[in-house]
């Protein structure tokens, strides 16, 4: 029981990543019918702007006189934090434990900015383009980003810490009567499933009451239609652009301190939520929270031991055995509308 | 001639030529030249190209006719290449019957997949098609390692049992006792051209497959396919039965996957699971659109675009940079090596992407299209007056 | 008995009753035109006749044979060809493929292997779409793109491809909707002409009277999803309860 | 054989065409030397096959470097290096048998497949005699098959299956690196005196051949001194949140979690297993440890803080000749002239593509001769020292070097970023000795040395 809980946790806490980047995803392509392979390279920049605002936080000058010597024998210079000499000794050091709750007020800026960038200087030269082509320079787009990460940051993963706050893991079992350390969880982690919940309350609640989402949504619904009645729906669609961006990005700067960012990571998650919005429904944003959510607790219970004595190497492939079998049973994925991708 | 168009028939010829001739197109640097570095000719190489080429071609029967885009056909390829790894293991290093088993079991199992996936159509039978091959990847990498030997990837050992083959059998791959590797070396002056067997035995093979793919373009069953991807509605209300027609178009196209599974295990037989990735899949996708999708030639140019970088410019290294730039001072040399250096080596990802974005965004249909555009504006210089609109029966060359 | 005999069909969407025991024959060899007002369920009715909708009860019969449960391309084959709202042409291909295409599906049936055919060799079946290209007046357009013709040109491509195709039953959904008048006249002079020619009934759909009036043998006039009257365009033209049914929608 | 033929069958035809040609290239003419590639010019290229791109690049780039140093020591520019402690003194600055080192490098992209590709283009292009490097098990395996039907040597990279030279040796094929049965057994005593010797393993392992191989020598060393093994849980390679399969570890009745992870795996494994919080929990009255069998630096760098504490082994380490004494000489001779050159000490991955260049060299130097049998011969039951492991033998039935195995463990408080693990203690090479028939190596057979021609 207290395994099938903590699954159902991990599930949750899983779908809640796969379901911000579908998100993301969806948006874009519900809104401007654009299937953007470079989603998961802003995901990617997401978590590298995490990683980058710690790096600034980490500048450091050298201390005039030598402490040591280095590996070659030669004196050393101990490092002295910008952080510290302008913000004191204990707020540098809370700067830096708390770089990356920061960062996400980093990153806005510049993933909307980003968003803005490609979608005038690239996207949407491509909205009348075969989707085949938008593909293509999608996905030489995400190439080319995570080259550029690659080239200045390296291919090997940059750790990226948490909050002191927030490191160590809330023990669930006590609270439900179970054994101590039966039901344990990351802090991080839960602070990313709230972190995730309220972005996606957020979309929703943003495009359910405000009168530029419901112009967004009819846009959606029919793009002809809500052109004719004389509202300029391209800015829009540029400002969702760099919404989804955002949000995107936002899901990468909290994912960083979770497995330390790489630059190949965004191609790592491209897949996977292509997959998380197809069986969602294409253009379907409940349904990308939906299939989301569902795929991470089945991925999780996947894993089990349990179940993998049964069928050996099933988390190898349940995200993919499960997509098969949603869209043979249901043509246009959960909540897909007809016609949306079908040609 | 062979039941193709005049036009066909020229095109078909010139790409024989070529390909007969490639030992020597591929390799026009004089071998101790700082050039040489861009030669393409040698044997591995050049079997890539016309492999890759057989796939391509094989996708564009699919993808360039029908429009289904599959994102799995890599699966087909990696099927291929381990059906013909254990026939050369268990029966003989001949490399006849391994392509054949290459083939049919690549075509069994894209009826299967094909005939799944193609219940559902647009994205949603990409990420079928995606799924099937991932799953394939997966299973191959971890527990299917008994069949597939994992990570390593599939070998032949000295010890596998071989029952056709005698005790003086050759132990490479070889076609009746000729070995793949074999080859012939021609050195005029500085130039030094390799003749492989194994090259002849893929580009003859490679030509087949062109030669049958210009005859399933032009027959009334390529039309019907070019039909489906342009009204499927009006397909259906002609008394046509449209999943028919896309199965045969998707198995044809998994055989030829398959086939060129086969000829890569028989040119190098090992056949690793990373061959069925959704990587390799993407990257066929990418040849044929890069190529120009829907064309005769596309598919190849593409392949051999993509194959060309991720061989020769990823060779290249900073102290060859440093070689060509040697002749000039030395501050600069240092500079343009400083500015070469990350799109070569460790970079060609990055080069590969940019010229992606730049062909899609100025050549939409592709370096075939960049090509007609160069041809019809040397045309155009030459005669203007010759304007026909005769060129519009048919979209596909 | 009629060519096409559907009886007591009915079709429900959720709450809507698109089709209330709608009983209707089609004699051969006639135009029957099948008029209404917007909502009345001309279209859903046509969709139960090609295959495209199954109806919760009723039967419908082509030529003693049941339509019902049959994909619209084996619908297709029995006899029954359809012709859009809007043409449905295979845009990419040229005028001639498009007339190709359906002297294929005559010969061959609903699917052919026939990958390393040679086209030239379709001596017959390349007679045939060139005379009908030659009958639809549109030889000379034999190497456009399908996509690029005017809306008057698709549309006698799209009723050359039904022909060419010999159906015994041609569906017209509003043909001349969206046309110019000079384009209307045209393809009733079409209608008119095949009409005559040929062995063939047509069932047409239309709004526009002008059209039912100059082509149709025979009326059904359908309203909030069934038959309220069915008799000869003269007779048509005075009953009071079309002018109720009409002047109601106008209204 | 005939296999590689460019050459035997080549020049009969071409002796017509020949008059024509001059300046052979200095590649084709290998029926005259009898092996492959033989170089006849005043240059012998080598193959530096290295991952450049994918999750493994900068160690791949830390590999070249060392190769790049190597060829530079060869060619007798820089400080010589470890030449100088090398125990053999053949080679003397100029060369290899007096030619001039030249080198080409390609891509193996982490991929069996790839990597072929750019090794046979290094053979068949560009006329490499030797190939060498790379990062993962897979990937020196298949191209040391490759090597093996082409006819040069293959001097393996980082790769720490036992397969390698187990059930797929290669007689063409050598390895410097260490194995996973020699991890198992350096570490087994190790984790005994630190952890006791009744402790309750719970296995993660990386679901392909080289983790199966280390993750069954690692529970068959520990279980001979008396753990148990709870569990063995497969990991899909493909993953990248392994919180699935950290969240039930605390409460299997495992006191130790092992990662048989490499690379981006073990950097998020070991990453989710220290935010799971399991190093600050009690299990079975004990403190709850984690394991990690294969270091290396760059993946200690990866993790980074989480590595406090953690014990695993290497097969050397730059801090080696400080730490552990004279025994080790030549490491600070290597950590000085690449720190010098790249202004941060060398990966055990650069150590022993170092390491396998010069052994390579000397080989040929000693054999006075490029061909690879020769070269086989020279370096079978070789003993040598100096190039910073101790003293080194390359036995002859499995073409494996023995050599003491470094344990390390993650430094709690780093001084700087090269000092992100210390050593623990040196195993010595007996303990890590086996036989070459043991049921972990058996199967496979080296077969006969292949020249090429």
């Amino acid at each position: 029981m207290d395994a099938i809980i903590l699954q159902l946790l991990n599930g949750l806490d899983k779908g809640s990543a796969y379901a911000l980047i579908a998100l993301g995803l969806t948006l874009i392509f519900g809104t401007l019918g654009v299937v953007n392979f470079a989603h998961g390279a802003i995901f990617m920049i997401g978590a590298f702007c995490a990683v980058t605002l710690s790096k600034l936080f980490n500048l450091s000058h050298k201390s005039s006189e030598p402490s040591g010597t280095d590996f070659l024998g030669n004196p050393k210079y101990e490092d002295i934090l910008y952080v510290k000499d302008w913000f004191g000794e204990s707020f540098g050091a809370w700067m830096i434990d708390w770089s990356v709750p920061l960062a996400v007020i980093f990153a806005i800026p510049i993933m909307v900015g980003l968003g803005f960038l490609m979608e005038r200087g690239l996207i949407k030269h491509f909205y009348k383009r075969p989707h085949a082509d938008q593909i293509l320079v999608t996905f030489g787009l995400a190439i080319v980003l995570q080259e550029i990460i690659k080239y200045f940051y390296g291919a090997n993963p940059i750790p990226t810490t948490a909050p002191e706050a927030f490191r160590g893991s809330f023990d669930f079992g006590v609270l439900l009567g179970f054994d101590q350390n039966a039901i344990i969880y990351p802090y991080w982690r839960l602070v990313y499933f709230g972190f995730s919940a309220l972005i996606i309350g957020a979309v929703f609640a943003f495009l359910q009451f405000t009168t530029f989402g419901m112009v967004v949504r009819a846009g959606m619904a029919d793009r002809e239609t809500v052109g004719l009645l004389g509202i300029n729906i391209n800015r829009r669609f540029t400002i969702m652009f760099g919404i989804a961006a955002a949000v995107a990005g936002l899901a990468g700067v909290m994912y960083a301190p979770i497995n330390s960012p790489n630059y190949h990571m965004g191609m790592d998650f491209l897949v996977l939520s292509f997959v998380v919005v197809v069986v969602g429904g294409m253009g379907s944003l409940p349904g990308a929270v939906l299939a989301g959510f569902l795929l991470g607790i089945l991925e999780s219970f996947a894993s089990m031991n349990e179940v993998k004595n049964v069928l050996p190497g099933i988390d190898q492939i349940i995200i993919y055995l499960v997509a098969i079998i949603i869209l043979l049973t249901r043509p246009r994925g959960l909540m897909g509308r007809r016609g949306v991708m079908e040609e | 001639m062979l039941g193709l168009t005049p036009k066909d028939t020229t095109l078909l010829i010139i790409v024989a030529i070529l390909t007969l001739f490639a030992p020597f197109i591929l390799n026009p640097f004089p071998t101790d030249s700082a050039m040489a570095q861009f030669n393409a000719g040698y044997p591995d190489l050049m079997q890539r190209f016309v492999i890759f080429g057989i796939f391509a071609i094989g996708f564009n029967i699919l993808f360039g006719l029908t429009g289904y885009l599959s994102f799995g056909h890599a699966a087909f390829l990696g099927v291929g290449s381990y059906s013909a790894v254990w026939m050369m293991k268990l029966l003989t290093m001949n490399v006849i019957p391994a392509i054949v088993l290459s083939v049919i079991v690549a075509g069994l199992f894209s009826v299967v997949i094909g005939y799944i996936s193609l219940r559902r159509s647009g994205i949603y039978f990409s990420i079928l098609t995606l799924a099937f091959a991932q799953m394939s990847y997966n299973l191959a990498y971890s527990v299917l390692t008994p069949v597939t030997n994992g990570e390593t990837g599939l070998q032949i050992a000295l010890d596998d049992p071989r029952i056709l083959d005698g005790a003086n059998a050759p132990q490479y791959p070889n076609l009746f006792g000729t070995e793949m590797n074999d080859a012939v070396t021609m050195t005029l002056g500085p130039w030094a051209f390799t003749f492989s067997v194994g090259y002849y035995v893929c580009a003859i093979i490679m030509m087949l497959a062109f030669y049958l793919s210009i005859r399933i373009f032009r027959s009334p069953f390529g039309m019907m396919l070019r039909a489906v991807k342009s009204n499927q509605q009006r397909m259906n209300y002609t008394g046509l039965n449209t999943r028919p027609y896309t199965l045969a178009a998707f198995v044809i196209s998994g055989m030829y996957a398959g086939l060129a599974g086969g000829l890569m295990a028989s040119m190098d037989p090992l056949a690793g699971a990373e061959r069925m990735q959704w990587t390799a899949s993407g990257e066929v996708v990418l040849m044929t659109i890069l190529g120009g999708a829907g064309t005769l030639i596309g598919p190849v140019v593409g392949a051999g675009f993509i194959k060309y970088f991720e061989n020769i410019f990823s060779k290249i290294n900073d102290s060859i940079l440093h070689q060509w730039f040697s002749f000039m001072p030395e501050g600069l040399e240092d500079l343009l090596v400083f500015l070469v250096h990350p799109f070569i080596g460790k970079g060609w990802h990055l080069t590969l992407g940019l010229l992606f974005m730049l062909v899609v965004i100025f050549l939409p249909g592709g370096l075939v299209e960049g090509g007609q555009r160069l041809s019809k504006m040397f045309r155009r210089k030459a005669k203007t007056s010759d304007e026909k609109t005769d060129g519009k029966t048919s979209p596909a060359e | 008995m009629g060519i096409l005999e559907i009886k007591n069909v009915n079709k429900r969407f959720g709450g809507l009753q698109a089709l209330g025991n709608v009983n209707l024959s089609v004699a051969e060899n006639t135009v029957h035109a099948i008029i209404g007002p917007n909502g009345a369920g001309k279209s859903t009715l046509l969709n139960c006749l090609v295959g495209k909708l199954i109806p919760d009860t009723g039967s419908v019969m082509f030529d003693g044979q049941s339509v019902l449960g049959r994909a619209p391309y084996e619908i297709n084959q029995m006899g029954i060809s359809r012709v859009f709202q809007t043409p449905e042409i295979f845009g990419d291909l040229t005028v001639m493929e498009n007339m190709l295409i359906p002297c294929f599906a005559k010969r061959d049936g609903s699917f052919e292997m026939n990958a390393l055919a040679s086209m030239s060799k379709q001596r017959d079946i390349m007679e045939k779409a060139e005379q009908m290209l030659v009958d639809m007046n549109m030889a000379d357009k034999r190497h456009m793109h399908a996509a690029s013709m005017s809306r008057g040109d698709k549309r006698r491509l799209e009723i050359g491809m039904c022909l060419s195709q010999e159906p015994r039953l041609l569906l017209l959904d509003e043909p001349t909707a969206g046309m110019a008048r000079a384009d209307t006249n045209n393809t009733i002079d079409l209608l008119k002409q095949i009409s005559a020619e040929r062995d063939i009934t047509i069932a047409i759909i239309e709004h526009d009277m002008h059209v039912v009036f100059s082509l149709a043998q025979r009326i059904t006039v359908l309203a909030q999803g069934t038959p309220l009257v069915e008799d000869t365009p003269e007779k048509i033209k005075g009953h009071p309860k079309v002018r109720e049914a009409y002047l109601g929608e106008s209204a | 054989m005939s296999k590689y033929d460019v050459t035997r069958r080549g020049v009969l035809r071409t002796g017509a065409i020949a008059g024509a040609g001059f300046a052979l290239p200095t590649y084709l003419r290998a029926q005259e030397s009898g092996y492959l590639n033989a170089p006849t010019g005043s240059t012998v290229t080598l193959g530096f096959n290295v991952p450049q791109t994918g999750p493994y690049a900068d160690e791949g780039a830390d590999e070249l470097r060392a190769f790049e140093l190597a060829v530079e020591h060869l060619n007798g520019e820089g400080d010589g290096g470890m030449l100088n402690t090398f125990s053999s003194k053949s080679l003397s600055g100029s060369g290899i048998l007096g030619k001039k080192v030249e080198f080409v490098t390609g891509d193996t992209q982490t991929k069996s497949d790839a990597a072929r590709a750019s090794a046979k283009s290094m053979i068949e292009k560009d006329g490499a005699i030797m190939i060498s490097g790379g990062s993962s098990s897979g990937v020196a395996v298949a191209v040391q098959g490759l090597c093996q039907e082409a006819g040069v040597i293959f001097m393996a990279g980082l790769t720490h299956s036992n397969d390698t030279t187990g059930k797929d040796k290669k007689a063409n094929g050598f390895r410097h690196f260490f194995n996973a049965y020699m991890s198992a057994a350096a570490l087994a005593p190790v984790l005994k005196n630190l952890y006791g010797d009744d402790r309750r393993a719970y296995h993660l392992t990386a679901d392909y051949t080289w983790g199966w191989t280390q993750q069954e020598s690692i529970a068959a060393a520990t279980e001979a001194m008396g753990w148990e093994t709870v569990n063995n849980v497969l990991t899909p390679l493909a993953s990248t949140d392994f919180s699935s399969y950290i969240a039930p570890v605390l409460n299997s009745g495992a006191d130790v979690l092992v990662l048989n992870h490499y690379g981006g795996n073990m950097v998020n494994s070991l990453t989710n297993a220290v935010q799971f919080g399991l190093r600050e929990k009690q299990a079975n009255g004990k403190n709850f440890e984690i394991v990690v069998p294969l270091y290396s630096e760059l993946m200690a760098k990866g993790a980074g803080k989480n590595i406090a504490g953690i014990v695993g082994s290497q097969n050397w380490d730059w801090k080696l000749e400080n730490e552990m004494g004279d025994k080790y000489a030549g490491t600070n001779a290597f950590v000085k002239s690449f720190g010098e050159k790249y202004g941060f000490p060398p990966s055990q991955a650069a150590q022993t593509c170092y390491a396998q260049t010069l052994l390579y060299a000397d080989a040929a130097e000693r054999a006075g001769t490029f061909n690879p049998c020769a070269i086989v011969e020279a370096l079978e039951g070789y003993e040598f020292d100096g190039l910073g492991n101790g003293p080194t033998s390359y036995r002859a039935e499995d073409h494996q070097c023995f050599k003491d195995v470094v344990v390390v463990k993650g430094a709690a408080d780093p001084e700087d970023e090269f000092n992100l693990v210390e050593i623990v203690e040196v195993t010595p090479v007996e303990q890590v000795t086996y036989e070459p028939d043991h049921p972990m190596f058996a199967g496979g057979e080296l077969g006969q040395c292949n020249p090429g021609a």
